[in-house]
């Protein structure tokens, strides 16, 4: 047993920082470490310049033009890039459909869609949730029929991130109505700019536009853009959900956050209130075991035996401690967070209250998502109570 | 002992509830933030129902009401997430009773009965939840005193037509009346969290008159009636908060199940149900303990800060949790209930900040009876 | 409203307190405050006393001998008996029992229990659990059959506290297998000493003996010793749940448990510990607001609207208050409450450790079961679900 | 970065795993209990499997053995609810090979591998978690020194041949080797809460001999190796008490299926994997970071107990509720996880206390690789 990284793995870290050193600007940096909104034209032009460097596809295999890490390198990769302030990988395109059009699609699709996602030009996102169908995926009635070389896809989807903004959404629609229900889908690749699809933004309580609502109103789609056989889109929803699992605990940003967090109380004068500083020595310990947990899933894919009990778990405790960050920053701000100041969340001057406390509130509303999205947070704690008691 | 309403409170509870019902719909609210977050004519209604001045005295033309005509008032439009800062006027008309001398109550009660506005203007830059951190100068001029400083977040700011102002004068801590109309007043509105207006008040050398009681005494007076209708109006806001989040239970299907039918969620409901009872019991016993002398009412304020700061964290985070994707989106009331209760929790001292009142008066006694 | 008792409740209140220190011997009051472990005659020796006074039946109605006391003199008599620590009185006698036997008894049965019940001279215990049936009770198999004018009982309950000390033990039978479970049980009084019946006291992981198993074979009872109509028995339990519900909060000892417990910080320097103090205050916020919970039922129940959602609500908070108190306390003491002193516990001097920290540890232990008896928490939890979301 | 465990480590593990489930069955440690608390029979074969000498260098007889193999066997012997200290021993071991000098080390670790049991004396009357709280006195006679005072709770102290014992000298606090056949040592056995066995150890004049290390550093040491061991025995408990409420959940019945289906009782079973598998981790983390420098050391183990305590009080209790009557029983095994767990809570230094060390050492960097 060893805790530290390899000298290898540690010159690897050193030399993607000095990268991202050498080409994040700092004004953007510094935007994320300050929890401001960004706009599409940051976070792609982030996702380019990963992109020309290669950098962006770093969980494909390099017969795919991944680098070719190793899970312990792309955690060093993603934990730089958190600690430096980047702008977030948005996942839909190289970190979830990606990986499976390189397992299930043919190689025509494999040139068709991979180089846009590796280079950052094609924005994607993920036609999953319906709104009578969350946790209950299955359920999904957005339906898909066939009309010779093309589906007609007619359905809502919901909790798009970022369709806005999205040039291509994947989605999983019902092609069966017989049977069981997770045996009649299919998973589709769908030009958003198609005749038929129409997207409504979705205010969300921090009064940011994050997610969507996606009609599709007799949606002609190529037969050629279903990954996978007909039907067989079950299947491979399931390995997207396997393969999402890795940064799953954002363990990374968390620790980025927990910096933050005592730099705020510092600035606040309450880093020698003992109440405030026993709930932030409980979150650094907390942050630490769930890096040791997170530790213990990389050393054990290192090894070739994948700890696939401890995704649940990493989930769970991850999406908690993300939240508590943010509730831990309002309430080391206090009252002075309560101004709702619009222009601020952007980075914007305002004449009122104090700027750099803006985002405090807005992203403690808006965290509550991470123990709903993704699998909620109750449906994570089925699948460890499946896996202890049947 | 006795917790039943009087015949006129239940009327003044139900009269609230109907105007809100009837008048104070989402979508007006809604309409309301979009517009700035103050309606005039929602003040204007709340002033014809006699609540602006429900605690003057009816001498001053007010109706003369105590703790528990507040407490079921604001409860009622805790429910309906009003966004008007009739609590914050209740906490200027009660500092003013008590240290505001009998001149100025003169001029000014009658006033706020009739739906003029002030509000207290006491928080600052470094003050969080302590609001005897006042940098403010007040300085002497003759017979009367000028004021400098920035205070922030007080409640409808910019429409009130003066503020009781904390500052620091030769002496110690002073209490200073500000109107509106005096020279060096400068405004920023904004809208908080929960779609609320306030605004930030600077004073540069502004004329003031200075409250004749002691200053520490009714600013402290005003913290404690400020946290309890705080606690009042959570209240309502968690009954809100729960019953939205059962209806949903109850109507929302996945798995070709009402939600409501899995334990693990059935468990959390109660959980919730626990929180508000625990919450509404020690609301009662805030506003109750306002009579009781200094010391027992900011002790009795502080556990009940407690109590509903926690109950209402617990009940606005699992009520979202359980709505799902709905519960964080601007769309629907739970949302506005979650950031309404961090909002209340984060007013007139936060959890933390009571739990350190409660810890540092302790003593073997902790009964609330007799 | 009025959060003060009234004159004459607080008069009541000083004639109970003026009458309890002039009849409850200090000795045994330093062991009760210590938290000691009582004999036998120390309980009941202190239910003779109440008994003489005819406050042993202080639930009862004037009819049956009790003095006709209020809800809040109840209350008050409960306060006044807590915090001049005497013995507790046990419930299944006079608190359980005999409002049974008052509301369903013959007048014969009344003639022929009450007395005995209400001088404290028999002591009763209570056989509802059985090794399979635990929180589903309906499904309990102790049965009962008829044999001319007597009940052939065989079977086995368990969990029964206090049976080894028992004269008469009240019990739920299964008189009809048919139909569903609830319809075929009956409310039958057996004396304990009768031919057949075996009890074994089961030690408790605080080395005390509390509850027993205790079998029935072939024990001849009485048709006379049935309370109601035979298959009656599920209404009567339900009817005594109901009953039961008044202090089952146990307010009155939690808030003599807290200044225990700050004499105890006291004692041990850490009244000044922040963490420590803090976990105390919090506690006593929990207590307060608990006990706002109680006079509201009180409250309620004086003026003829009982408050009947709130009871489950009670049960559970008033059982985590009374674990968390052992739990502080504990905490509080530290590693010297580790030494298990079993003389100690009774009061008798040991040379080693310090013997007044001695019931600490073992009273944690044992108040787990506040959680569990009595319907545990998560039953509890169903109750309160139910009313909200049937 | 590396979690595997060598293949002489996993042969380690799994021969003490055997012992256990052969030797050291519930009816057997039952047995030990109303003996006293310590079987020298179990002793005896803790000795021949080498663990006795575990840590101790080859050169004097040992395993000479690190962290992990430690960690290994103590997991192994926690779930198994060994009573005898071990733990304690290897706590001595340590403290003699960091400031006992090379003569105590010469004459000493040999016996300890040989299975002679020395264990700390370090707690008294009013040191509670802290062990730097020392009245018993030290006073130089001669070359030597007497010792006057009382310790408590040494594990099985009245079976061991020699204990390590702090006390005030002139110069500081200081550590001592005190032999069984001193002068003036007088012994009060007990059981201990979980039924290992421990006494008072009182000390009139008693001749002792100074250890040359720093003995502040040294008793440091100590503590930081007797929390982290806690950990990994706690560890192991945890496993076997959450194996049994797993058995439970599916084998008990009411309302005719298996309580184990109640979503409440699964996701409670949940959390409880949730807290061992923090805890395990976190266990890992305090053995690995021994070696580190000391104040990196002491925070790292300070973050362990923290978690471990936390995780195991939620373990105790919860598997405890989840076997509802049996659970408070003696008569199985549950409940005697609960009270070990307490017990290890409770040792060297609790939850609270370490959470203080965290927050005083608190520095803006939390990781915990490179």
């Amino acid at each position: 047993m060893e805790l530290a990284f390899t000298p290898e793995e540690r010159a690897f870290r050193n030399e993607v920082r000095a990268w991202i050193d050498a080409h994040l600007d700092p004004a953007l940096a510094a935007k994320v470490l300050a929890g401001l909104r960004l706009s599409k034209d940051e976070i792609q032009g982030w996702a380019r310049t990963l992109g020309r460097q290669g950098w962006l596809a770093y969980r494909w295999p390099r017969a795919f033009g991944g680098p070719g890490w190793s899970p312990v390198q792309q955690h060093l990769f993603d934990e730089a890039l958190a600690e430096a302030g980047a702008p977030p990988i948005l996942p839909f395109g190289p970190v979830m459909v990606a990986p499976v059009i390189i397992a299930f699609g043919t190689p025509e699709q494999q040139q068709r869609f991979l180089p846009g996602i590796a280079s950052g030009d094609v924005w994607w996102c993920q036609g999953y949730s319906e709104p009578g169908s969350g946790s209950d995926l299955a359920s999904l009635r957005t339906r898909a029929e066939r009309d010779g070389a093309h589906y007609v896809v007619n359905g809502q989807k919901t909790w798009t991130t970022l369709a806005q903004h999205a040039d291509w959404i994947f989605c999983l629609v019902r092609t069966r109505a017989e049977g069981k229900p997770q045996s009649g889908i299919s998973f589709l690749l769908i030009d958003m700019k198609s005749p038929g699809v129409t997207v409504r933004p979705i205010r969300l309580l921090d009064g940011e536009y994050e997610v969507n609502e996606v009609w599709f109103d007799n949606v002609r789609v190529p037969v050629d853009n279903r990954i996978g056989e007909e039907n067989q889109g079950w299947t491979i929803a399931k390995y997207l959900l396997s393969h999402e699992r890795a940064n799953i605990a954002d363990i990374n940003r968390s620790k980025r956050e927990l910096k933050r967090l005592k730099r705020l109380a510092q600035a606040e004068g309450v880093w020698d209130d003992v109440r405030l500083r026993d709930h932030i020595a409980q979150l650094e310990v907390d942050i630490v075991a769930l890096e040791m947990l997170v530790l213990r899933v990389l050393a054990a894919e290192k090894s070739g035996k994948p700890a696939l009990d401890i995704a649940a778990l990493l989930k769970i405790r991850g999406s908690e401690i993300q939240q508590r960050l943010t509730e831990l920053m309002l309430l080391v701000a206090g009252p002075m967070a309560l101004p709702y100041l619009e222009p601020a969340l952007t980075g914007l001057p305002v004449a009122a209250a104090d700027a750099a406390l803006a985002p405090l509130a807005p992203r403690y509303f808006n965290l509550r998502k991470t123990t709903i999205y993704g699998g909620s947070n109750e449906i994570q704690r089925n699948i460890v109570a499946q896996t202890l008691l049947g | 002992m006795d917790f039943d309403l009087t015949d006129e409170q239940l009327q003044l509870r139900d009269a609230v509830a109907r105007w809100a019902e009837r008048a104070y719909t989402f979508e007006r609210r809604r309409a309301d933030i979009a517009a700035g977050g103050f309606d005039s004519g929602v003040w204007q209604a709340l002033t014809e129902l006699g609540l602006t001045g429900l605690t003057v005295p009816e001498v001053h033309g007010g109706m003369g009401q105590g703790p528990v005509e507040a407490l079921v008032t604001l409860q009622a439009l805790g429910n309906a997430l009003l966004l008007e800062p009739l609590a914050a006027a209740w906490v200027a008309a009660a500092m003013l009773q008590h240290g505001g001398g009998s001149a100025l109550q003169a001029v000014w009660l009658p006033r706020l009965a009739a739906g003029e506005l002030v509000v207290p203007a006491l928080l600052e830059r470094r003050s969080r939840h302590d609001l005897g951190r006042v940098a403010c100068q007040a300085s002497a001029d003759g017979d009367h005193w000028r004021l400098s400083g920035r205070k922030h977040v007080v409640p409808a700011g910019d429409q009130a037509a003066a503020w009781i102002v904390s500052a620091r004068a030769p002496d110690g801590l002073a209490l200073f009346w500000v109107e509106r109309s005096a020279a060096g007043v400068h405004l920023s509105p904004y809208p908080l969290q929960d779609g609320s207006r306030a605004a930030d008040l600077v004073l540069e050398a502004t004329p003031a008159q200075r409250l004749p009681g002691n200053g520490a005494a009714t600013l402290q007076w005003g913290a404690d009636v400020g946290a309890a209708l705080a606690c009042a109006q959570a209240v309502g806001v968690m009954e809100r908060a729960l019953a939205l989040t059962v209806d949903y239970l109850k109507t929302r299907h996945q798995f070709g199940v009402p939600i409501g039918s899995f334990q693990a969620l059935r468990h959390r409901a109660a959980d919730m149900k626990m929180a508000l009872e625990l919450a509404r019991g020690m609301a009662v016993y805030a506003l109750l303990k306002l009579t009781a002398p200094e010391a027992e009412r900011r002790q009795a304020v502080a556990r009940a800060k407690v109590q509903v700061g926690q109950s209402a964290r617990f009940i606005g985070q699992q009520a979202v949790q359980l709505h799902g994707g709905i519960g964080v989106t601007d769309e629907y009331a739970i949302g506005h209930c979650f950031k309404t209760l961090t909002q209340l929790e984060l007013s007139w001292g936060d959890t933390s900040h009571h739990l350190g009142i409660v810890a540092a008066g302790m003593t073997e006694e902790a009964n609330v009876g007799a």
